[in-house]
């Protein structure tokens, strides 16, 4: 199976959502991502969610997913993106369980919301904290020592 | 008087040192087992090892934690250490060495050693520990369940030499010792199991289980109070094996040597055999061991005590 | 019924005691092994050629390029130099080492054009003071003198 | 249904394989409610990684799973050569998998010995598996010079060439492994009470695990035959010849076999990599500053499942994002599930059954 396969999968099943083909996944719009991922586990087998992360754009967030396919020895990357004033998404963990903390990891890390998230807490840093450390906007000063020689600049 | 206040202290005295001397024991055996070395630094191969953790436990601070039981806490120690202690009235370690024997030997040291679990749960509820207070629920259960086996099989025993004193089970022996006889080999196995199981050892060690309930019962213990606890297991083991001895190899019957070595040689022999079956075995569950004990062990020992009764009396 | 009942519970009781024996055995097949382990203190492991201990300099063979720091993941290694009056040669004045955030992965030992920067054999160290682990001045002769343990 | 009793398991407690924290909610000693708390030893790798170059960030892999660093190196390393489009000499892609694979052989001997100390073996299955665990160390030491945080592949490469008789050593080795493997299942396997703790306890089916995309020789336990070594082949692992060990039912006792068998397996590897690997020079002279840009993702087989190392690169010298997907994460989330309606003294069993590493679930 291959990326553009699948891509004609999605397209014929869902003609008026508009996809990108990208050479290494599929980017969808935020608001299809959850029938779109009931498609692919159900019609095309997917039973896998491998991955969930979130890369930050700066302008905007991109939310990863690799799923993967058994039978057909394929993972997908599902990318969607996120407005930084709207850090929402519906979640996946009701189709697969392994999102479940994947989203949480994702939520403790970069702040994005998983609307209908079973139990939705800080999983890794302490749950009174309010930064999200993975974001490119954190301050880690003190966090992470880095070269100070004057030599250097020189 | 004074012979007496010289009996208790040379019980006293050999307690002390067995216990050392079975904690050094244990370590090398275990080291032995797993190809380490144990320890080598204090003396000779590390023989003055257990007298380094005596003057440790005995220099540590005596920690209280919060929101003890007191007065049950304060107790467990003494209630678990003096059964154990008076237990040594009745062990004959020779044809003359013994400090009292009464006649009802046998009854009087299952039962004193049956306090013990009172000290145990003591320890337990006092500790305000939860795996403390699960550990000695366990060690109730299971002490009082291997009780049955354990005193049926002895009493095949007193059934076979009409006697419950100690000297009086040696003296029947004379002629070749019980664990010969088929009906007290098996008899012997039961006793074995379940004496395991009473001093709390692998495989039957679920009141102390390591990595469950962290140290079981004395998981809040420290300094002094914890060697007490110490001492009573190793004791305990002691008395075990010092009783097998008796009821099944013979006591300090044997050609050459003094009575005395013959009773130690075999009572550390037996020892020895629980130190290999800890190093070796892995720990059973509760409930498989409480379904073990009475369906398994409890009707075995029933069914040897009738059919070889039912031989007997023929 | 009731006597094929009765052989396969004597066989399990069979199998089980014998299973058990097994491991009996074992354990005691192993007794009479040697030991695997050394008397520490009295006895030590030599290590191996290639062994990652502390970072050691030997100041002259330095050329002054900076890869070591730049290299070092966690910046521990710290230096300073000073350009002669000529402005042709350089010659260091500090180079200073944290021992405390060092993680002894051996990138400066391989980037180091002149193998001026080293790992030593050294696997016992310890320091009374804090301040002497994050602060051990490499271009000293001394440096790792007063370590407990010594070096090898 | 009596009182609830809320028990503490962890962050210390002898059984938790490190600073795990169970909340567990006990109906006298049944497991009613079981919630895991990670965290304790959350370092920040990821963001860690953003800040240091593609080289300086291959020491902070091998504190992931701190028992296989190797295949953490091999594995990030192999995700950076895809992103960069680095080519490895052949020696290396040997080399790598020996070292990969003899790092499996001591990770399962680690879960092996542990697994048996939680079902209250004392120490003695541990200091076996320890005692045998120290040869392969011992050769890691005098090949990359440290015991635990190898930090031996290098991107397009590895560190240094083996030293003079390794080679024997390795087969002196697989040799005296064998025997040891039978002394292992004569020990514990087949004994009667290791049976009786372990077998129908934790049962994991196909579905569940695959819908906990639970990976490795957990997956494999539940009768799954998937391994990425043989299904999506990397590195030279297609020219080796190995079996896929499957279980049953999935319950503690087949994951324990599974690994053991793994060994077997893991040793025919390396018995076939030394034998028929190449000459030439396997250490890498690359620059040590990488510019690129892409993403890759690649996972490899990890003793604990599958790691992956998602990278994200946008032209400078720091990767732009890395996502690590450690396998004891996924394999964790299932515990609940487990030891839902089990004794305290199961969940020990089934925690040990999961073979979990908190360096790399907290990372």
């Amino acid at each position: 199976m291959q990326n553009s396969e699948c891509f004609q999968k999605i397209k014929n099943k869902f003609p008026d959502i508009s996809i990108e083909e990208q050479p290494n996944g599929l980017v969808i719009p935020k608001a299809s991502l959850l029938e779109v991922a009931v498609f692919l586990k159900n019609e095309i087998s997917f039973e896998n969610c491998h991955c969930v992360t979130a890369v930050d754009r700066k302008d905007k967030m991109e939310l990863v997913y690799l799923l993967y396919s058994t039978p057909n020895h394929f993972m997908l990357t599902l990318k969607t993106f996120v407005a930084l004033d709207d850090l929402t998404v519906e979640t996946v963990s009701g189709l697969w369980r392994s999102a479940d903390w994947l989203e949480r990891e994702t939520f403790d890390l970069f702040g994005i919301k998983f609307l209908n998230h079973p139990d939705l807490r800080r999983i890794m840093n302490p749950d009174n904290w309010t930064d999200f450390p993975l974001r490119k906007d954190f301050k880690m000063e003190g966090f992470i020592p880095r070269p100070q020689s004057p030599g250097l600049k020189g | 008087m004074s012979t007496v206040l010289l009996k208790g202290l040379g019980c006293l005295g050999f307690i002390a040192f067995s216990a050392m001397f079975l904690i050094w024991l244990e370590r090398k055996v275990s080291a032995k087992i797993q190809n380490r070395m144990g320890p080598m630094l204090t003396g000779f191969h590390g023989t003055l090892q257990p007298i380094a953790d005596t003057i440790k436990l005995l220099l540590k601070e005596d920690i209280v934690p919060k929101g003890v039981d007191f007065l049950s806490w304060w107790l467990a120690p003494f209630f678990v250490t003096v059964p154990v202690v008076m237990a040594f009235l009745v062990i004959p370690f020779s044809s003359k060495w013994i400090a009292l024997d009464l006649n009802v030997g046998v009854l009087y040291i299952c039962s004193v050693t049956s306090i013990c679990v009172l000290g145990i749960f003591m320890a337990g509820w006092g500790s305000n520990n939860k795996y403390s207070l699960l550990g000695g629920m366990r060690s109730a259960a299971q002490i009082i369940s291997y009780e049955v086996p354990l005193l049926l099989s002895v009493l095949l025993v007193v059934m076979q030499s009409g006697t419950m004193s100690m000297q009086g089970i040696i003296h029947a022996q004379d002629h070749g010792w019980f664990i010969l006889k088929p009906h007290l080999f098996l008899a012997f196995l039961i006793y074995s199991i379940s004496a395991t199981a009473e001093c709390n050892r692998v495989p039957f060690d679920i009141p102390e289980a390591e990595s469950e309930l962290v140290a079981g019962y004395h998981t809040e213990y420290s300094g002094m109070k914890f060697a007490m606890f110490f001492v009573a297991e190793y004791t305990n083991m002691f008395i075990i094996s010092a009783i097998a001895t008796t009821l099944f190899f013979g006591g300090w019957h044997g050609p050459f040597l003094p009575g005395l070595v013959w009773f130690l040689l075999k009572s550390y022999g037996f020892i020895f055999f629980l130190m290999w079956m800890r190093w070796t075995l892995p720990r059973v569950r509760m409930d498989q061991m409480m379904s073990f004990a009475w369906k398994f062990l409890t009707p075995i020992a029933l069914l040897n005590l009738l059919i070889s009764g039912w031989f007997m009396v023929r | 019924m009731f006597f094929i009942y009765l052989k396969s519970w004597i066989i399990r009781i069979y199998m089980g005691a014998y299973s058990i024996l097994k491991g009996f055995k074992v354990t005691f097949k192993n007794i009479f092994r040697k030991s695997v382990t050394l008397n520490y203190p009295i006895d030590k492991k030599p290590m191996s050629s290639r062994y990652r201990g502390m970072v050691d300099l030997e100041p002259p063979k330095c050329v002054i390029c900076y890869q070591c720091i730049k290299i070092c993941p966690t910046a521990a290694l710290d230096m300073g130099h000073k350009v002669l009056e000529d402005n042709k040669t350089k010659n260091i004045t500090k180079f200073v080492y944290n021992a405390e955030l060092c993680c002894f992965c051996g990138l400066c030992e391989e980037i180091c054009p002149t193998d001026a920067i080293y790992l030593n054999k050294m696997y016992e160290v310890s320091y009374f003071q804090h301040k002497d682990v994050i602060n051990i001045d490499l271009m000293s002769k001394e440096k790792y003198k007063n370590v407990d343990g010594g070096a090898s | 249904m009596g009182e609830l009793m809320t028990i503490n398991m962890g962050p210390q407690h002898p059984s938790t394989h490190g600073v795990l924290y169970l909340e567990l909610k006990v109906d006298g000693e049944i497991v009613v409610d079981c919630k895991p708390h990670l965290g304790y030893l959350h370092r920040g790798i990821e963001k860690i990684a953003e800040n240091r170059t593609y080289t300086q960030f291959i020491p902070y892999t091998d504190r992931l799973d701190y028992l296989a660093s190797m295949n953490n190196n091999l594995c990030y390393c192999m995700a950076v050569e895809k992103l960069l489009n680095i080519a490895v000499p052949d020696r290396a892609q040997y080399l790598r998998v020996i070292v990969a694979e003899l790092n499996r052989v001591i990770s399962h001997l680690v879960a092996i010995g542990t697994f048996a100390q939680d079902l209250g073996a004392y120490a003695t299955p541990l200091f076996y598996a320890f005692r045998d665990r120290e040869k392969i160390v011992e050769l890691f030491d005098s090949i990359c010079g440290n015991r635990l945080t190898y930090n031996y592949v290098r991107i397009g490469g590895v560190s240094a060439d083996i030293p003079a008789g390794t080679e024997q050593y390795i087969k002196d080795f697989i040799a005296y492994e064998r025997k040891q493997l039978i002394d292992y299942n004569e020990l514990l396997t087949y004994n009667v009470i290791f049976l009786a703790r372990s077998k129908k306890i934790g049962i994991l089916s196909k579905e569940v695990a695959l819908n906990y995309s639970i990976t490795g020789p957990m997956l494999r336990a539940s009768g799954v035959k998937w391994d990425v070594r043989k299904d999506e082949p990397y590195g030279v692992y297609n020219k080796f010849d190995f079996d896929i060990p499957v279980g049953l039912n999935g319950d503690s006792w087949d994951r324990f076999k599974v690994k053991l068998e793994e060994i077997e397996q893991s040793l025919r590897i390396v018995e076939q990599a030394i034998g028929s690997i190449p000459e030439g020079n396997p250490v890498s002279k690359v620059n040590r500053v990488f510019r690129g840009t892409g993403e890759a993702y690649v996972r490899t087989e990890n003793p604990r499942g599958e790691l992956g190392f998602y990278l994200v690169a946008e032209g400078g010298v720091n990767p732009y994002r890395c996502k690590i997907r450690s396998p004891s994460f996924s394999n964790l989330g299932v515990l609940p599930e487990l030891i839902r309606g089990l004794n305290i003294s199961d969940a020990v069993c089934v925690l040990g059954s999961l073979d979990i590493v908190m360096g790399e679930i907290d990372r």
